[in-house]
């Protein structure tokens, strides 16, 4: 036969292992994929255009439903960019920092869990999915103890936090990480010498470094690929230059090495949430700021001053003055930037995020092209998307 | 030894016997096709810290019943691009085969019946295993119809993918049991059982552990079930060849692959377990061994990830293929020296 | 560190560079549109900034020139960060592209087209990203509502 | 905006009365029940997630809340689907697509509008956001939160199933004769 006949699938947005709303259109040779279209934006819900009508303190629990399988990283490197567009990174009591810091790895567990379950559901090992799931119903039931919501916890705020630690939560954070590694190693007995999981994954969606930075790739995926390059280590932000962790690294960047990449970020995760219980001391979790930080419950509700403050505050939003300003947080995926500008009024004038998924998921095409269509589905799951995020 | 009852002998008998013969074994595999599904449900809950049903009658028990009346009450979509009558007939055609080859699988020893010995063995073939291999390679003719006639890209895909699966799978299957038939002498199924009788040491599982693991991996990828369920991976493929099927055709291809699952149970307990030898009444024990495997291929599927497609005939041909011709070489030589 | 390279930029390309603006501890260089390329290709290969981080517009209505497309790069050897920005004018509302100096800046200025309409030229797959393909307007202009151009929003009551 | 209005209208508008042709008697209201056991036992939603309660969706599938256990069975395909479950935000550029997989479904179909995106739009009033997926689909069960708990999808499904066993003429319907009458 001389004419090569190939075969256009429609993958999405509709489909089971496309993560959410992704559509890739692609080109099929046989079983081999010729050329991969991904196409977004089935999430679009103008979150960027909605904080420019909300004040600061308003347009944070958008950022929870950005990428909804870690929020607070979201929330975390939204306070930390309103923070420094207002110069008060400095006013920032300890207390709120470590415990901003312990949430945020809680978080990154939290995320690869869910990475991990979809990952490995995807290849066909349904029984990890769950197992994953039941040990991310424990970081949920510390989310709920924390923030009274299991996903969009909005806890944090500018200036600190919204509420105090409940009681007895350091013993359940304790008991959570305590029990994690032994949990990662199930995983581990169930995957990682498993004949057929590393069949379908060692040389799967191979990336060189070079390539990586180019296409714009971070976080794991690009630490895979040979690139040392961690944010909390290299510009570090709410007092990471204090915890002693390892930056997890891999050389040859296929799907295996960034398994178990994250396996072992989860592990890393656990000692700086140990790190943080032993740091935590107990003081002030808001920022003496009174132009921006609302004044303690208990005031408001004894003293007319206060609540005239708590007023103001909740109706008129603070005024950073006019400037921008880039944060960049390590988040379970990748790089989270928020760009902002103000302009000297109460609603942020422009805020860009940069979701690491979205430059991510602009590496597929590359990883996948010639690789057989099962390696799709294993590619997409190694990217670790979510599609909250990259359509924002 | 009483005369064996045939259609000559006592024609009234003989037709009434193999009636009761063909109904029971019908309604047991029925019910034990609908009772896998809950069982397979339950089992892998278990496995994952679930509970599996528990709300839908008794502990669940109602549930093959209620999921089987809801598809058969339920609106049967006929793609308008679908090529109908291949459409139509392909789910039929996968179910079909799957249970007539229940019919020569001996489930017990002989009675004996008003001075006749009657076999438990709805028919007893010479050519028995050639029957079985003929109606697994048929079963795959309803698989690729589905895909082809459904218009769906998906389910082509799953179609080829099942094509190619069965023809290069069955083959080495064919072959890994052309040492148990060296063995025996015999191509008959009963006659093959009768070779392995005597003492537990006799089965065919332990003088031919080679050619049991190939035959058990091979009828694996044969009825499509994890790590070998390419044709309807569920997150390649939506549900593979059967996306288009709905309702009562669904509920087929459904029962096909839980029938699938029985008839090659029951078939490596016959070929490789003694059959119906044990210390129990001779159907009680084949059941033992059909649940046991079917235990085994629910457990799989809780454990493993879905091998892909090269790999998959890369250990079809260049893996199984060859150790199956030479485990006949090893059993011709053994058997000659 | 950022201040060296500033200046050698401003040594380098005198004309480009318009101004350099210092904000809590970050810099931001505006340069012209038109070196928008050179400028980059310089600060990638010369000064190591391999990476960039994100590529964005911003609509500064009532403004003379109206948009302004910010890039924000990074080095990873020395994990500085570095702001330019160039302004470009509604009439003339398209760019070079960059996305042959940085691959990533290939969605990055697609979704800028969708939201803002702003154009890159020689760029090679420049379509809507987020939208759908027959959307009519850019959503993130400032005059665009919030809830689209055909519906009232809400004020107070709803009949 | 890529919506057909024209269908929207059709399938929100008041539909005409629907009869009971065979009747309430002692068979038929049988028939009904067993058939209205079967569907409300046996649901399975469609594998469709479109958003944060997508997450949550799939957490009451797993090992906590396990939706099995009210032989709740995730289907990937919509032609072997009987409910589905819209999780999360539907945009403009969705919600064709969402008409092609609620039009693949055969009937009877049942449809629960998750979380607060779903049901009106939620916090995102925004241009691109389909303001409650009620103007385009007969939405059978609300559940409010945002995102729901598994526990708050566990009580729609019953209710939905309360719902179903409140269903005349099914049988009828189911062999061609009349029209489900929702009780």
């Amino acid at each position: 036969m001389a004419i090569k006949e190939t075969m256009t699938v429609n993958m999405g947005p509709q489909h089971p292992s496309t993560h959410g709303v992704l559509q890739l259109i692609l080109e099929l040779d046989g079983e081999t994929v010729v050329k991969a279209v991904p196409h977004v934006g089935f999430l679009h819900r103008g979150v960027e255009k909605l904080t420019e009508y909300r004040s600061y303190h308003k347009a944070l629990p958008l950022t929870d439903r950005l990428d909804y399988l870690a929020p607070m990283s979201n929330n975390l490197g939204y306070v930390l960019a309103v923070e420094k567009l207002l110069g008060i990174t400095d006013a920032i009591p300890q207390r709120a920092k470590v415990i901003r810091v312990m949430m945020a790895e809680v978080t990154r567990i939290k995320s690869h869990l869910v990475w991990l379950a979809t990952h490995a559901l995807d290849i066909g090992a349904m029984t990890v999915f769950l197992y994953c799931f039941r040990e991310r119903e424990m970081i949920m039931d510390l989310y709920e103890k924390i923030s009274g919501a299991r996903m969009t916890s909005n806890y944090f705020r500018v200036g600190g936090l919204s509420l105090d630690l409940p009681a007895g939560f350091e013993q359940d954070v304790k008991a959570f990480i305590d029990s994690m590694p032994g949990h990662i190693e199930t995983y581990e007995g169930l995957l990682s010498g498993n004949a057929i999981w590393k069949r379908r994954t060692i040389g799967v969606g191979h990336i060189s470094a070079a390539d990586a930075i180019d296409i714009g790739l971070t976080g794991p995926a690009l630490r895979c690929s040979g690139v040392d390059w961690d944010l909390r280590r290299d510009n570090p932000y709410s007092g990471y230059e204090e915890y002693d962790f390892k930056v997890i690294t891999r050389e040859k960047g296929d799907t295996y090495d960034r398994y178990t990449a994250r396996l072992d970020e989860m592990r890393e995760s656990c000692k700086i949430i140990q790190q943080c219980l032993d740091r935590l001391e107990d003081g002030p979790i808001l920022a003496d700021v009174p132009w921006v930080c609302l004044p303690p419950k208990k005031d408001v509700l004894n003293s007319i001053e206060a609540l005239i403050h708590q007023f103001k505050i909740v109706t008129e939003g603070f005024k950073p003055e006019p400037g921008e300003i880039y944060q960049g947080i390590e988040a379970p995926k990748g790089e989270l930037g928020y760009y902002m500008i103000s302009d000297g009024s109460a609603n942020p004038y422009r805020m860009k995020v940069r979701p690491p998924s979205f430059v991510n998921l602009q590496a597929l095409p590359q990883m996948i092209e010639g690789a057989l269509l099962a390696d799709v589905i294993a590619t997409i799951g190694t990217l670790d998307i979510v599609l909250g995020e990259i359509d924002r | 030894m009483p005369e064996m009852l045939s259609l000559s002998n006592d024609p009234i008998l003989f037709i009434a016997v193999m009636l009761t013969k063909i109904l029971s074994v019908f309604i047991v595999v029925v019910l034990i096709v609908a009772y896998a599904t809950y069982a397979e449900r339950k089992i892998i809950g278990r496995m994952q810290t679930r509970l599996g049903p528990t709300m839908t009658g008794p502990l669940g028990l109602l549930q093959p019943i209620a999921d089987g009346l809801k598809l058969f009450f339920k609106e049967d979509i006929i793609p308008s691009q679908a090529s109908k009558v291949a459409f139509v007939l392909a789910p039929m055609m996968i179910l079909v085969p799957a249970f007539i080859t229940v019919g020569v699988i001996p489930f017990g020893g002989d009675i004996v019946i008003r001075g006749y010995t009657v076999p438990l063995q709805i028919a007893d073939l010479n050519v028995g295993i050639l029957y079985i291999i003929a109606m697994a390679g048929l079963g795959v003719y309803g698989i690729v119809l589905a895909g082809w006639s459904s218009n769906n890209k998906y389910s082509l895909i799953g179609g080829v993918r099942a094509a190619a699966q069965v023809i290069s799978y069955e083959l080495a299957a064919g072959l890994s049991i052309v040492a148990v038939f060296m063995l025996a002498e015999t191509l008959s199924l009963r006659g093959i059982v009768e070779a392995q009788s005597g003492s537990i040491l006799n089965w065919y599982v332990f003088s031919q552990p080679l050619a049991f693991c190939l035959f058990f991996i091979t009828s694996i990828a044969e009825i499509n079930r994890t790590p070998f369920d390419l044709p309807e991976a569920e997150t390649e493929l939506v549900s593979g060849f059967c996306t288009e099927y709905s309702s009562m055709k669904y509920a087929l291809f459904f029962m096909a692959e839980y029938a699938n699952m029985v008839v090659i149970a029951a078939l490596i307990s016959t070929l490789f377990l003694g059959g119906p030898a044990g210390p129990f009444p001779g159907v009680i024990n084949i059941l033992i061994k059909v649940f046991g495997f079917m235990f085994i291929f629910i457990w799989m599927r809780a454990t493993f990830p879905r091998v892909r497609y090269d790999q998959l005939m890369f250990m079809g041909w260049k893996v199984f293929l060859p150790l199956a011709l030479l485990n006949i070489v090893i059993t011709g030589v053994v058997i000659i020296l | 560190m950022s201040q060296a390279v500033v200046a050698k930029l401003k040594q380098e390309y005198p004309a480009a560079v318009v101004d350099v603006v210092e904000h809590r501890g970050e810099t931001t260089v505006t340069v012209q549109k038109e070196d928008i390329v050179a400028v980059c290709t310089y600060l990638k290969n010369e000064a190591g900034y391999n990476f960039l981080c994100d590529l964005c517009g911003v609509d500064y209505l009532g403004i003379e020139p109206r948009f302004m497309v910010v890039y924000n790069l990074y080095n990873i050897a020395t994990k500085e960060r570095l702001r330019v920005k160039a302004a470009v004018a509604e009439q003339s509302c398209c760019i070079d592209t960059v996305s042959g100096v940085w691959a990533t800046a290939n969605w990055h200025e697609r979704e800028c087209w969708d939201m803002f309409g702003i154009r890159f030229n020689n760029h090679p797959d420049l379509r809507r990203i987020l939208m759908p393909a027959d959307w009519v307007g850019h959503p993130l202009r400032k005059d665009y509502p919030l809830q689209g151009p055909d519906r009232q929003p809400y004020q107070g009551r709803l009949s | 905006m890529g919506v057909d209005l024209q269908r929207d209208v059709a399938l929100t508008a008041p539909q005409a009365v629907k009869q009971n042709v065979l009747g309430d008697n002692i068979i038929t209201t049988s028939l009904d029940k067993i058939v209205n056991w079967s569907r409300s036992r046996s649901m399975w939603p469609m594998t469709f997630g479109l958003a944060c309660c997508a997450i949550e969706m799939m957490a009451a599938g797993a090992a906590r809340y396990d939706l099995d256990r009210f032989g709740i069975l995730f289907r990937a395909s919509p032609r072997q689907a009987d409910l589905i479950i819209i999780a999360g935000t539907v945009t403009y550029k969705m919600l064709p697509v969402i008409h092609t997989v609620y039009e693949q479904m055969p009937e009877p179909k049942y449809v629960i509008a998750m979380g607060a995106c779903a049901s009106s739009g939620g916090v995102f009033d925004t241009y691109s956001v389909v303001q409650g997926i009620d103007t385009a689909l007969p939405v059978d069960v609300y559940i409010p939160g945002c995102p729901p708990r598994p526990e708050g999808l566990i009580y729609a499904l019953i209710q939905l199933q309360e719902k179903i066993m409140r269903e005349k003429n099914s049988f009828g319907a189911a062999i061609g004769v009349g029209e489900v009458v929702s009780g």
